[in-house]
């Protein structure tokens, strides 16, 4: 009994330490990004931009590793900017943590391009984080 | 490749579950004791540890802000149990701290309904949570305990960051204190180790906008200012809740007490992310770990916080 | 100025009603300008209202307070002396008006007066013992911050 | 609004230490506009044992909202009871009575 116990413990552990979920399977392709390049507006064009943004910000989501920058998440982000651009604005509005509009606003150039970095980021930091994070952990990678 | 991955960790963890002869909180405990050494070594004396801990912090808080030869006890206080500043106010706050009628009100609130009182017959049971729960093989939080109490009795949930949830957890968190209770939580199974491994992981690793982990923070940063704020250490970080913030409290006092999901939001927010629901897996992962770490420290709820 | 004048009339109003009779010394009533209106602003002139006089020896009195106040809306203050003073007075300057609260000691009671007030940003908190004539004062500065990373 | 007074009253030695929380929101005046309430806050509180007073504050719009206090005095047995009265602005007053342990 002792024995099945732990094989199944094995496993258990085998997956938590290598991290063998189905996410870490499909996020190694994510630390390669360029977001310098996918997030350049001037060569890409804003909507361009945006989609990329729109794009990996859901898969971001869906990892629960979305960034959120003084009370606004970049989904508003990006929802706020493509509003901007559909009534020809070329400003967006910052919103509060409340969702109300703050008197705040930056360009929809650098919204874009913020969003982008944002959501990259978001998926680099994540995969950069599966290898890393044990160097903060006192008694294993964290040496004093 | 990947499967040789696979087999390589399940050597490595097979080679580490022989050592530990089945103790499923085998790696816990070690880390519970690491984490402990490296808050006593960093607090035992800051202005000689300065190079290695504090190569940031002036000379006056060094000689005059921060506390040496901590006792591990002591660390429950959050920054104040360094903090030599902070420890006036607490202990002025302390002697008559603004959360001792919402106590009252949490003891009514656990009087006046049934279901509440058949599901938590023993009220001094807020070291004991968040559990793992073996049939179900999740993590179940005190805060998630009293919502499935309430649904399956027919009533509404309640907010799980505040009003009457904190309010109710105050009395079983004072009721826990008052009989000495102490934090003991649990690794039953293999499933459990993982869990508590998940939320190790979530609490080590950097994320958001910021780039920061928890530990980041409270452990690298425990002592360290960020402007003007002392950052609190992570041993004895949950040990206290639900808590009172002066910050919180500004508008309305019933307002100021917040169950540990709330100050976890806040925090992870600061963090620039989007913090995980109150009751999502994540969430009771990440807590289930922080808890483990305070294990055998007296709980001491409610406390009062900035 | 026409806030000023509004507030003033309203206290006055207010006094009227209040149960005279609960109090020896109601300093609210007797010394109104000292608390609100025109010579309530700064530390002296609340001071020199209250008391005649802003002249204050150091000493004699210990004020507590915190440093870094955990929170501008509690402050916890501690005044002490072996005076045998009568009248306590505390100021702060931190607020639009100054004075915060005038102790009157009883036959039976000990200068040893803990409270908790509000400041709305960091400033100077100061005590005052009137005996006989002579103000003995201490004060103390007390910065206060907003956040909290106190776990 | 009528919640009560929270006394904590101990002799020791033949001082008492009392402990005094009082319910009150102590709106200033800007917090009162900001707020859009109307100001209100405790302008006095007394303390009596035995009609005789050990305690006499006149207080100001700055105390922290459910204000605290802290005095001792000479004199009083155990088992006396302390009588503390606030009144506010508004000419609102309340006396809770609590013995000394």
């Amino acid at each position: 009994m002792k024995k099945l116990y732990s094989v199944v413990a094995t496993a258990g552990l085998a997956l938590a330490i290598s991290g063998c979920t189905t996410n870490t399977v499909s996020t190694p392709s994510f630390e390669t990004l360029d977001e310098k390049q996918l997030c350049n507006v001037k060569s890409n064009g804003i909507e361009n931009v945006l989609a990329t943004a729109a794009k990996y910000n859901k898969i971001a989501k869906e990892h629960g590793v979305e960034f959120k920058r003084l009370g606004m998440t970049n989904t508003q982000y990006i929802d706020e900017t493509n509003k901007s651009i559909k009534a020809g604005s070329d400003k967006v509005v910052l919103l509060d943590k409340k969702g109300k509009a703050t008197k705040n606003s930056v360009s929809v150039e650098y919204a874009t391009q913020r969003a982008c970095k944002f959501a990259v980021s978001a998926l680099i930091l994540e995969a950069e984080g599966k290898k890393t994070w044990r160097t903060a952990v006192p008694g294993d990678g964290f040496k004093y | 490749m990947l499967l040789n991955i696979v087999k390589s960790t399940a050597l490595v963890a097979l080679a580490s579950c022989i050592l530990n002869a089945g103790e499923f909180n085998a790696q816990a405990e070690k880390d519970r004791i690491a984490l402990i050494e490296y808050t006593v070594a960093k607090f035992k004396d800051a202005e000689k540890n300065r190079d290695n801990f504090f190569p940031y912090s002036t000379d006056d808080e060094l000689k005059n802000n921060i506390k040496k030869d901590i006792k591990v006890e002591e660390f429950a206080m959050g920054n104040y149990a360094f903090s030599i500043q902070g420890q006036f106010s607490y202990n002025e706050i302390k002697d008559m701290p603004p959360y001792e009628e919402l106590v009252e009100q949490g003891e009514e609130l656990y009087n006046d309904n049934k279901a509440i009182q058949a599901c938590f017959p023993d009220t001094t049971i807020a070291g004991d949570y968040p559990y793992f729960d073996q049939k179900r093989n999740e993590v179940i939080s005190l805060t998630g305990a009293i919502n499935e109490c309430l649904v399956n009795a027919g009533q509404e949930k309640w907010n799980e960051k505040k009003g009457k949830m904190p309010i109710l957890q105050a009395y079983f968190a004072a009721q826990s204190t008052e009989a000495e209770k102490k934090v003991n939580i649990t690794i039953p199974t293999a499933e459990a180790a993982a869990a508590y491994e998940r939320g190790k992981e979530y609490y080590y690793t950097q994320r958001g906008y910021l780039k920061l982990s928890c530990a980041t923070c409270h452990v690298q940063g425990a002592g360290k200012r960020v402007r003007n704020e002392s950052l609190s250490q992570f041993l004895g970080q949950t040990t206290h809740f639900p808590v009172y913030r002066l910050k919180w409290g500004k508008d309305k006092v019933a307002n100021g007490l917040g169950t540990l999901e709330r100050r976890m939001e806040g925090c992870i927010k600061d963090q620039g992310q989007v913090p995980p629901k109150t009751n999502s897996k994540q969430m009771k992962e990440l807590l289930y770990f922080m808890a483990y770490m305070s294990n055998g420290m007296n709980v001491d709820g409610p406390d009062v916080r900035k | 100025m026409n806030r000023r004048k509004f507030l003033g009339l309203g206290l006055g109003a207010a006094a009227v009603m209040l149960p005279s009779t609960l109090s020896a010394v109601n300093f609210r009533e007797t010394k109104t300008s000292a608390f609100e209106g025109p010579k309530s602003h700064t530390v002296d002139e609340a001071m020199t209202e209250l008391f005649g006089t802003s002249k204050t020896t150091a000493g004699k009195v210990t004020l507590k307070a915190p440093d870094i106040a955990e929170n501008g809306a509690v402050v916890p203050i501690h005044v002490s002396s072996k005076l045998a003073g009568k009248t306590v007075a505390v100021f702060q300057d931190a607020n639009p008006e100054s004075l915060v609260a005038v102790f009157t000691v009883p036959a039976n009671g000990i200068i040893d007066y803990k409270l908790r007030i509000k400041m709305a940003k960091t400033g100077t908190v100061t005590a005052v013992v009137q005996d006989g004539t002579t103000l003995f004062s201490d004060s103390k500065m007390v910065k206060v911050t907003a956040g909290g990373c106190g776990g | 609004m009528a919640k009560k007074t929270r006394i904590k009253a101990k002799e020791k030695k033949g001082i008492t230490t009392a402990k005094v929380m009082a319910n009150h929101a102590m709106l200033s005046y800007d917090e009162a506009k900001r707020a859009k309430k109307e100001v209100n806050f405790i302008t006095s509180m007394i303390a009596k044992v035995d009609g005789v007073i050990v305690y006499e504050v006149s207080t100001s719009q700055f105390l922290s909202k459910n204000p605290f206090v802290q005095f001792k005095f000479k004199g009083a047995n155990k088992g006396k009871e302390l009588e503390f009265t606030w009144t506010d602005l508004k000419g609102n007053t309340q006396t809770d009575k609590k013995k000394i342990k």
